[in-house]
């Protein structure tokens, strides 16, 4: 197996996640878009772990953390967009524009 | 066997944390200030182990004085950690007292409030002494995720509950891109502690292989977020203009500190040896940044929005004396260290004070539009006194203490007269300061020189008191803001430890 | 002594045959002082004295005058020389003085400036009477003669602008006395003015003369001259004339004339002085102290030449407008500009003596002139000739003194100005013979020309004043003593004052005014030029004669006794057929016609023109620079980036739209853009 | 004694009116008086301690800084505090005690609207340490921040005290009232031009070596030709911009008519007497001195600047309908001689400079005050309407025609000196200058003082003479008070004792001139 | 290097069975990744991502990183998706076709923007390691759980106060207040 073609997998993953948060309205769908990128990140980090037979393991105990994150984070996003949803009945994050300039 | 002593800042705070929940549980309404005094408390103990620890060497019995490295040098507590600690404990200090007052004025969850800052608080100390990628990322991460919520703490509030989101986006979005940027510099070097980085870079085929630079720029990149610097500022004035203002005050100071801290360790340790790459990058965003801060604040009507801009134009200031890097000795390179070092303490004092003056007089005008504070010298003169103080401290004017901060910051860029590009840096950032004064000079004029507008209830304002928590706040950063203009040198002895630092690894 | 010299036999003697003076001469320095003094206290005190200051102002001029005339008879009885002086700066390498020369010239200055400011102050506590300011005229006045001591006892060229200038504001203040006319202001300003343009090159001439000496004091710049300094040779010639353009504005020399004629608006008394003694001399006096370096070759020779022609232009022209005026003053005021002219001339001409004894002469019986026109005007409350007449029974005094006044101005022998216009004749005439070539002879026929032009309106001023009907409608009396005293005494003096320097009989005044330690190297005839005497007499008589002629009739009742009262020219009368046409034919109607017509129309027209476009220039230019420069050129620019800056925010700020989509999407750019450029330019 | 000479002296007079600020701010607002006293009481002492400082003064080493210290201030960045003064800044700094006392005198009873004395007082005070501390101050960063001090309080008189009236700007379409203009627009010029200055300043340092901001040191360094070539030219032109805004120089000028306009009658004396003279005063003090090569090199364009300056603000002059701003550009005019003097690089020149700044600070000065006194009667500036003023007010009116006469540099008063011996010096400048150059700029400088007669003179009709116009008739227009007396009778014995003994200020400053100058440039 | 080599080289590369896996699963995840961004279903989305998430799993246990692989699976299946169905459910998001109300109409700037990332981080990667191979090899999870709370565990503990923050946060902002 070559480190390349993680890297190259987890580019393209990054890269739709992108994409997905650039073009989706719904605010849980950019979440979505989010986590695709951080699992591109995640595969990058174990994919290094292993090629670099990292004996501190850093890549894997990197992913964790991240993982573990990411977890918080949709726990912090979901519930932002509960509280927007509550207040204005609809999620999607192109309608936020009260303030501007 | 863990060094207790060095952790015992963190873990002073980590126990405060804990203590104000139960608080919050078990005290009656009436009594919930005391959940702020826990905080409060809290923050205060925790600042005496740093000072134990960094007069160590005056102190009997206390061995370990210097340098103290922990896990295999992924966390290290060396005075530039404990200048950073302590200021961080100083802002969390005044955020709470910005807060107390204002969140008494309505009710809001007042114990969930501290606990957050105070966690907020805890990342940055532990981002002062991380030195290695992953801890730095934590640390990040506890500054930022519970700034999210409480950029959206007035729920009923649209504008908070917007403000919340987009900064949460924004902010995940570029941890995502610091991450992809982690993970290649990981793999290149196959380290995640600067030292070995620093280390692993030197050699060539790594430093300066483009899948490195891009690395660099992707981890950069995240931080700048955190610095609000141009082109990755946007999120800053939306969030400060509708989170609660204590909030957003915490924001502009203690996690644009926090971001500054994150680039200083990364850039002169981490990538100590590549400045070629950071260099360049930064003076871009940092030409971009006061010249786009400055300009857009031009134009702002909303003070707090304004102040927004503004502290992106500060973060641009601060970030002037990195950009020359590559061209500097290491006395070059001590002074840049310094001037940034002190550029953001200075920026501390005199923009909390700001936001504190700001919120009092909200309170009294209930406005936050400019126009609308006309005349307010006529029925609340201190205020407006201080009003006008911490702005020009903010535009540099002498002797306010926002003039050595600039000083210093055109000091590092001069050092190098010989690059056409520290010259050109040079005159913009002049430049920059002088566009600068026009809108601070602008709420001045307004407060000082307009008539009152009848929409102001001038004697319900005159009677309104201003919260003495506040009060305290505003004089404090005060009694600095004037001390330190007369007398920098207070904050010389940051010059020796820049010496230190970046003669280190 | 340098060769270049040989031409001149000038010679710096030592002062050593001069006497140093003694105590007197040490304490000269209060000769200006006391009058500066007494000014002082005039503004202060004045008013609660019982003459409201009339009486420091007298007392000033009356030490002046003591002081002046003792000087005076110490110096006639062998010269004296001192010079002392008070360092009040160092500069670099320069001092500056405050100095005071006591020598024949500055002598003959204080005694003038003295006697006749005794005259005209004790004339004036009877003229200004009931005055609104009467004080503030005394000090101002004061002010005015101390201001010309200051300028007479300098021993210093920086000195000398110091009193010159003062001068100037004295005039300022006294010509505009009567300041709630706005006309009087414009008449004040104009003088001012136009002697601040002339004073430019003064100022310019005094740096040029002061630098390349190294020191300003007289005394060393003409050490320098005898010396042969090449440096200073250099810049002689336009130094010398930048001089000599600042003489012309104080002495009123054509074209910087035309602030004179106006500065009658002032008090006549003012005029008096200012016309006999005290501004307009200042220019000859210049020229004077600088004399040596005008007169050698190497020097400022060259100069001389302009100065003559100037002299001339002035002497014939401002005589011509003379005829044609009918404001008494006016008349004056041309002929002193005419007897400048003369003076000029003699300067031009290297006559050093003859110039300032005219000076000394014509300051006596201008100064009477004037006094005894006021004397009149004073009685019939106008300055106009068509409002008089006939005043010589109601006004015997002033009558007598002003016909005395009249003659020596004319030139009748032997009263004062014959002498002395006979000096500056005789002079021309030596030095169309010695380097003056054509010019000083056609110069010559000019000074004669204008001796008959002289005596022609003064004749007709007296007739017109004094004879015929009287066409007024105040009642006319003589003035009070207090105004006709002085006059008397002025008239005295206008008699005699021409006996002090005689060629080959008493030549005292050429030893006074040789009282220096340089010799002026000009011609002194050893006898009187009997030839040039007589055609300058015969030439004033003619012009007494013609005008009798012409404006007896004005007073045909009285013709029997007009013949009788001027017996010298009634043969001459007699064959009235072919004198008549003579006169009428060849000279009266083309010169009372277009000449005259012409030269007054140049003067309002052309000269005046000038110096009103001048002021008027300025003004639009002004208002160009202002308005146009100043406001919409540089301080729109200012606005301008200041707009353009606040545009700029303006449009920026437009790219927080507040959709926290396209903020992300600019991370992502951001991000990626930076990389692509690091890896590009690195 | 021992101890007023060891720098306490001058810390003194610079710091006493800080300490007054100080104090006031601590008085209630309701104790008017105590609060006039105490401002009084203070600027007095800084003066009176001045006058000891001419006393102690050693005029036969006028060349040496006296009354010095150096002591450690700001070690990190390597700025001592570190003062002294010689000939050339003594006269200055007693003029700027001086001034201060006199200002606070005439306040005593002149308060511009809105009234509140405490601040006006605390910021008079406050600028006053700004102005003494610039004379006194010999290292760059401790020069720079004195230099800077004074704006703020400057900014707030002009903006809160300022003249209401509204403008219509060039280039804008909207209205804005003069004060809130004039006092941003002399914020922002300043500061521009002291950011520059700033950088200058740093541009030195780290040149030097040892790094250091020692302005007697750096000079000597400047003087082994240490910043030659374009690095020298670059900082010359940085320091420049810093100090011709300051002076003002055409064409940086055109924020003093307005700030002057704006500002209350205090608030244009010290801006005409002192403000304007530090940046005069720092090219001598500094560009010279430590940059002389590039000021050789500058020197001819300083000069045709400063011809233009004294033609155009004379023009600028004639064309006024409101009497303060006539006044404000007759000031570009006489800076414009100073500045001439400056830029030939000789003895005489810089003498000339000096006693030009002395002269134009009492002069103008005065005549502020009295057109503020006029206004304070009047109600209006509009020279069309102030007519016969001589009647109405003979003693102000008097005073006006003198300090006028003063103005346009009538010999034997103070203004003479500068212009004359400025003109003296453009005849013959520093070896190497170029003779045509400054030549022509003395035949026309010597026309620009024609024309500044001609305005002055101009002025004084329009004011002071004709009959006043009926719109006088009823009021009661009280002639100058004590106050008023007491504040502008020392001015005008200064304009007399100048013009007839100059000795009182060449004899401070020759000796350090020459001596500044031969160190320089050798002349 | 010519199409020839290139077929080689790929066919070389292919004859390697982990490859294969690889390039099976990573089809896949890419493929779910896609619909993840673009189905007009919120709730196929949600579970599209498990299928990307799912595909990671594998390559984790290819790496040899099995407790990281599990780990995601427990977190992210057992937790996190149910979270995003949750929170689908409360913000009534579109369960129905709707592709309307779910993009914006341009697409294509992000499009530009997600390529052009791509594009940078997959080439700067291949030039950075052009053949470099692993040799995967499976780490014990205690040696993993030891330096957890050795070496990582100050941001072990500060990661807990990261969840315990987005807990009571999370709480206090999505509640109900009581009126």
């Amino acid at each position: 197996m070559l480190v390349t073609q993680f890297l190259i997998l987890g580019a393209l993953l990054f890269s739709i996640g992108i994409y997905g948060v650039l073009v989706r309205r719904n605010a849980v769908l950019v979440l979505l878009s989010i986590e695709l990128m951080l699992a591109a990140v995640n595969i990058n980090l174990v994919a290094f772990g292993a090629f670099l037979q990292d004996t501190m393991l850093g890549g894997q105990a990197f992913a964790l953390f991240v993982i573990t994150i990411a977890a918080a984070e949709v726990g912090i996003g979901l519930a932002i967009v509960v509280l927007i949803f509550r207040n204005r009945s609809s999620a999607n994050v192109d309608e936020l524009d009260l303030m501007r300039w | 066997m863990f060094d207790y002593h060095a952790l015992a800042p963190e873990l002073i705070i980590g126990i405060a944390l804990l203590a104000t929940i139960v608080a919050d549980l078990v005290l009656p309404d009436r009594l919930k200030y005391l959940v702020g005094v826990t905080a409060l408390l809290g923050l205060v103990a925790a600042a005496v182990p740093l000072l134990t620890l960094a007069f160590c060497g005056d102190i009997s019995g206390c061995t370990d004085t210097g340098t103290r490295t922990l896990f295999g040098g992924s966390y290290v507590v060396d005075d530039f950690a404990l200048v950073l600690k302590g200021l961080f404990i100083v802002s969390g200090v005044l955020s709470l007292l910005l807060s107390v007052g204002y969140l008494e004025s309505d009710d809001y969850y007042q114990g969930e409030f501290y606990f957050l800052l105070l966690a907020s608080v805890t990342g940055a100390l532990i981002m002062a002494s991380s030195r290695d990628l992953l801890t730095m990322f934590v640390g990040l991460e506890l500054v930022s995720a519970p700034a999210f919520l409480l950029a959206g703490w007035r729920k009923g509030d649209l504008r908070s509950n917007e403000a919340s989101l987009k900064f949460f986006l924004t902010g995940v979005l570029s941890v995502a891109v610091m991450l992809m940027g982690m993970s290649l510099v990981y793999g290149l070097t196959g380290q995640l502690t600067f030292e070995g980085i620093a280390s692993a870079a030197s050699v060539s085929g790594v430093g300066d292989s483009p899948a490195f630079v891009l690395g660099v720029v992707f981890i950069l990149v995240g931080f700048a977020f955190k610095v609000s610097a141009v082109p990755f500022h946007f999120w800053a004035p939306d969030t400060y203009q509708g989170a609660p203002t204590p909030v957003a005050a915490y924001l502009s100071v203690g996690s644009k500190a926090a971001g500054v801290v994150g680039l200083l360790a990364l850039c002169y340790q981490a990538f100590s040896t590549v400045p070629e790459i950071w260099g360049p990058l930064l003076w871009v965003l940092a030409v971009a940044s006061m010249t786009v801060g400055n300009l857009i604040a031009l134009r702002q009507t909303n003070i707090v929005r304004l102040l927004g801009y503004s502290s992106i134009a500060q973060g641009g200031f601060i970030l002037v004396p990195f950009a020359m890097a590559a061209s500097y000795d290491t006395v070059g390179l001590s002074d840049a260290f310094f001037a940034s070092v002190t550029y953001v303490l200075i920026y501390a004092f005199m923009n909390l004070g700001a936001f504190a003056v700001v919120i009092a007089v909200a309170a009294k005008t209930e406005s936050g539009e400019i126009e609308d504070w006309g005349g307010l010298n006529r029925y609340a003169p201190g205020l407006a006194a201080l009003l006008g103080l911490f702005f020009f401290s903010l535009a540099g004017i002498p002797p306010l203490a926002g003039w050595f901060a600039k000083f210093v910051m055109f000091r590092a860029v001069i050092g190098v007269f010989e690059s056409p590009w520290a010259v050109a840096l040079a005159v913009i950032a002049a430049v920059n300061a002088v566009i600068a004064l026009v809108y601070y000079a602008k709420v001045v004029k307004t407060v000082y020189m307009d008539a009152v507008p009848v929409t102001v209830p001038v004697d319900r304002a005159t009677q309104t008191p201003v919260p003495r928590p506040l009060a305290l706040a505003i004089g404090v950063t005060a009694a600095m803001v004037v001390i330190v203009g007369f007398f920098p040198q207070v904050l010389g002895l940051f010059g020796e430890i820049s010496e230190r630092l970046v003669a280190g690894p | 002594m340098s060769p270049t010299l040989a031409l001149f036999a000038l010679q710096a003697h030592e002062p050593g045959h001069l006497s140093d003076g003694g105590v007197l001469a040490e304490f000269a320095w209060l000769i200006p002082l006391v009058p500066l003094v007494l000014m002082v206290a005039i503004v202060f005190v004045g008013k609660r004295l019982p003459y409201k200051g009339w009486e420091l102002a007298e007392a000033a001029m009356l030490f002046v005058a003591v002081y002046g005339v003792t000087l005076l008879i110490m110096n006639a009885s062998g010269g004296i020389y001192h010079e002392g002086s008070v360092e009040i700066a160092r500069i670099g390498a320069y001092t500056i003085e405050w100095g005071w020369v006591v020598d024949g010239l500055s002598i003959m200055m204080y005694s003038v400036v003295g006697v006749v400011g005794l005259a005209v102050f004790t004339y004036s506590k009877g003229y200004m009477k009931g005055d609104v300011r009467y004080t503030w005229f005394f000090a101002a006045f004061t002010l005015f003669a101390g201001a010309m001591l200051v300028l007479v006892s300098a021993a210093n060229m920086i000195q000398l602008l110091v009193g010159w200038e003062l001068v100037g504001l004295a005039s300022y203040l006294l010509i505009g006395h009567y300041w709630e006319d706005h006309s009087n202001n414009a008449a004040a300003i104009k003088a001012f003015f136009t002697n601040k343009i002339a004073d430019v090159g003064l100022v310019i001439g005094i740096i040029i003369i002061g630098v390349t000496v190294g020191s300003f004091r007289f005394n060393d710049v003409l050490t320098a001259v005898f010396d042969g300094d090449s440096a200073l040779a250099q810049v002689a010639f336009w130094a010398g004339l930048a001089l000599f353009i600042g003489a012309m504005g104080k002495s009123a020399q054509f074209p910087f004339h035309v602030w004179l004629p106006d500065a009658m608006a002032g008090p006549t008394p003012v005029s008096s002085l200012m016309h006999a003694a005290t501004m307009v001399t200042a220019g000859v006096y210049l020229l004077g102290r600088m004399f040596p370096f005008y007169q050698s070759d190497v020097f400022a020779a060259d100069v001389k030449t302009i100065i003559i022609v100037i002299g001339a232009i002035t002497l014939f022209a401002m005589g011509l407008i003379a005829l044609v005026q009918d404001d008494i003053k006016k008349v004056l005021a041309y002929s002193t500009l005419s007897q400048l002219g003369y003076m000029t001339v003699a300067m031009g001409a290297g006559a050093y003596t003859a110039g300032l004894f005219h000076l000394f002469t014509h300051a006596f019986f201008k100064g009477l002139l004037f006094l005894a026109a006021g004397s009149v005007i004073h009685a019939v409350h106008s300055n106009n000739m068509s409002d008089m007449g006939g005043l010589r029974k109601p006004m015997p005094w002033t009558y007598k003194t002003f016909l005395v006044g009249s003659l020596a101005l004319a030139g009748i022998f032997p009263l004062a100005g014959f002498w002395s216009k006979d000096e500056i004749l005789a002079s021309i005439s030596y030095d169309a013979g010695h380097g003056g070539g054509t010019i000083a002879s056609v110069v010559l026929w000019i000074a004669i020309a204008g001796a008959f032009v002289t005596a022609f309106y003064m004749a007709r001023a007296v007739y017109l004043t004094f004879f015929g009907e009287y066409k007024g409608h105040a009642h006319p009396h003589e003035s009070p003593k207090i105004m006709t005293y002085p006059l008397i005494g002025l008239a005295a003096l206008s008699i005699v004052a021409g006996f002090v320097n005689v060629p080959g009989v008493y030549t005292g005044f050429t030893e006074w005014l040789a009282a220096r330690p340089f010799s002026m190297g000009d011609h002194h005839a050893e006898s009187i030029n009997f030839a040039l005497a007589a055609i300058g007499l015969l030439v004033a008589l003619a012009g007494i004669a013609a005008g009798t002629r012409l404006w007896r009739k004005d007073a045909a009742t009285q013709a029997e006794r007009d013949r009788f009262r001027i017996p010298v020219l009634y043969p001459v009368l007699e064959h009235k057929y072919y004198i008549d046409d003579l006169y009428r034919v060849a000279l009266v109607d083309p010169i009372r016609g277009p000449v005259a017509r012409f030269v007054n129309w140049t003067n309002t027209y052309v000269i005046d023109a000038v110096v009103n476009a001048f002021g008027g220039l300025s003004m639009v230019l002004a208002k160009g620079v202002y308005r146009g420069v100043d406001q919409r050129g540089i301080d729109l620019a200012i606005n301008a980036v200041a707009g353009a800056t606040g545009e700029a925010g303006e449009a920026l700020r437009h790219t927080t739209t507040g959709r926290v989509q396209q903020y992300a999407g600019a991370l992502f750019a951001g991000a990626v853009l930076l990389v692509l450029g690091l890896l590009i330019f690195t | 004694m021992e101890m007023f000479d060891d720098g306490w002296g001058l810390s003194l007079i610079v710091f006493l009116p800080l300490a007054g600020a100080g104090l006031i701010l601590l008085l209630p607002k309701a104790q008017e008086g105590l609060i006039k006293l105490v401002g009084l009481a203070f600027a007095l002492l800084s003066f009176a301690a001045s006058v000891v400082a001419i006393l102690r003064f050693d005029f036969g080493a006028a060349e040496q800084f006296q009354f010095g210290t150096d002591l450690s201030w700001i070690s990190a960045i390597g700025s001592r505090y570190h003062i002294g003064i010689d000939g050339i800044s003594l006269p200055l700094l007693v003029l700027s005690t001086l001034m201060t006392v006199l200002a606070i005198v005439y306040s005593l009873n002149h308060w511009p609207e809105p009234h509140n004395p405490k601040a006006f007082l605390v910021l008079l005070l406050l600028l006053a340490t700004g102005m003494n501390g610039t004379f006194v101050a010999l290292d760059l960063v401790l020069f720079f921040i004195f230099f800077e001090l004074v704006l703020l309080p400057m900014y707030f008189m002009i903006g809160i005290w300022g003249d209401r009236a509204k403008i219509r700007l060039p280039g804008f379409r909207r209205e804005v009232e003069t004060r809130l203009y004039a006092s941003i627009k002399f914020f922002l010029f300043t500061l521009f031009g002291s950011a520059f200055m700033l950088l200058g300043f740093l541009a030195l340092y780290f040149k030097s070596d040892p790094h250091t901001f020692d302005m007697v040191a750096l000079a000597e360094a400047g003087q082994m030709g240490l910043f030659d070539g374009t690095f020298g030219a670059w900082v010359f032109a940085a320091l420049f911009i810093g100090f011709a805004v300051k002076v003002p120089m055409w064409p940086l000028h055109t924020w003093l008519p307005d700030a002057h306009t704006a500002a209350p009658t205090v608030g244009s004396v010290l801006l005409a007497a002192i403000l304007l003279k530090l940046g005069s005063y720092g090219f001598i003090r500094i560009s010279l001195p430590i940059l002389p090569q590039q000021a050789q090199d500058w020197a001819p364009i300083i000069a045709v600047l400063a011809v233009i300056a004294i033609i155009y603000g004379a023009l600028a002059c004639l064309a006024q309908t409101d009497l303060k701003r006539l006044i404000a550009f007759s000031s570009v005019g006489h800076m414009g001689f100073v500045m001439l003097g400056i830029s030939t690089l000789t003895d005489v020149g810089i003498n000339a400079a000096v006693i030009g700044m002395v002269a134009h600070g009492i002069i103008t000065g005065m005549l502020f005050f009295l057109a503020g006194s006029m206004q304070h009667r009047y109600h209006t500036r509009d020279m069309a309407r102030l007519g016969g003023n001589m009647k109405t007010l003979p003693i102000i009116g008097g005073l006006m025609a003198f300090t006028a006469m003063a103005s346009l540099g009538l010999p034997g008063l103070a203004g003479f000196w500068g212009e004359f011996m400025a003109l003296l010096a453009s005849f013959n400048p520093l070896d190497g200058l170029s003779l045509v150059v400054f030549r022509t700029a003395m035949v026309v400088g010597a026309v620009g003082t024609v024309l500044t007669a001609g305005y002055m003179l101009w002025m004084l009709q329009k004011v002071n003479l004709g009959e006043p116009s009926e719109e006088w008739a009823g009021k009661d227009l009280h002639d100058a008070d004590k106050f008023e007396l007491a504040a502008w009778v020392p001015l005008v014995l200064g304009i007399v004792a100048i013009g007839v003994y100059p000795k009182i200020v060449f004899g401070a400053t020759n000796d350090a001139v020459t001596e500044l100058v031969r160190r320089a440039f050798g002349g | 290097m010519d199409v020839g080599a290139w077929i080689d080289w790929t066919l070389d590369w292919l004859s390697n069975a982990q490859n294969v896996l690889f390039i099976v699963v990573a089809l896949a995840m890419v493929a779910a990744a896609f619909r993840v961004v673009t189905s007009p279903n919120v709730v196929h989305a949600a579970l599209m991502l498990v299928v990307a998430l799912g595909g990671s799993a594998v390559l984790f246990l290819m790496l040899g990183a099995e407790f990281v692989a599990w780990a995601l699976v427990l977190v992210y299946i057992g937790a996190v998706v149910v979270l995003f169905l949750f929170g689908i459910m409360i913000t009534r998001a579109p369960t129905g076709r709707d592709p309307v109300r779910l993009d914006h109409k341009r697409r294509w700037p992000a499009a530009l923007v997600a390529f052009a990332t791509f594009v940078t981080l997959a080439s700067v990667s291949v030039a950075a390691f052009e053949d470099a191979v692993i040799e995967g090899q499976v780490t014990r999870t205690d040696e993993l759980g030891e330096l957890l709370f050795t070496r990582y565990v100050i941001p072990f503990e500060a990661v807990s106060f990261v969840l315990l923050a987005a807990l009571i946060g999370g709480i206090v902002l999505a509640r109900k207040d009581p009126e």
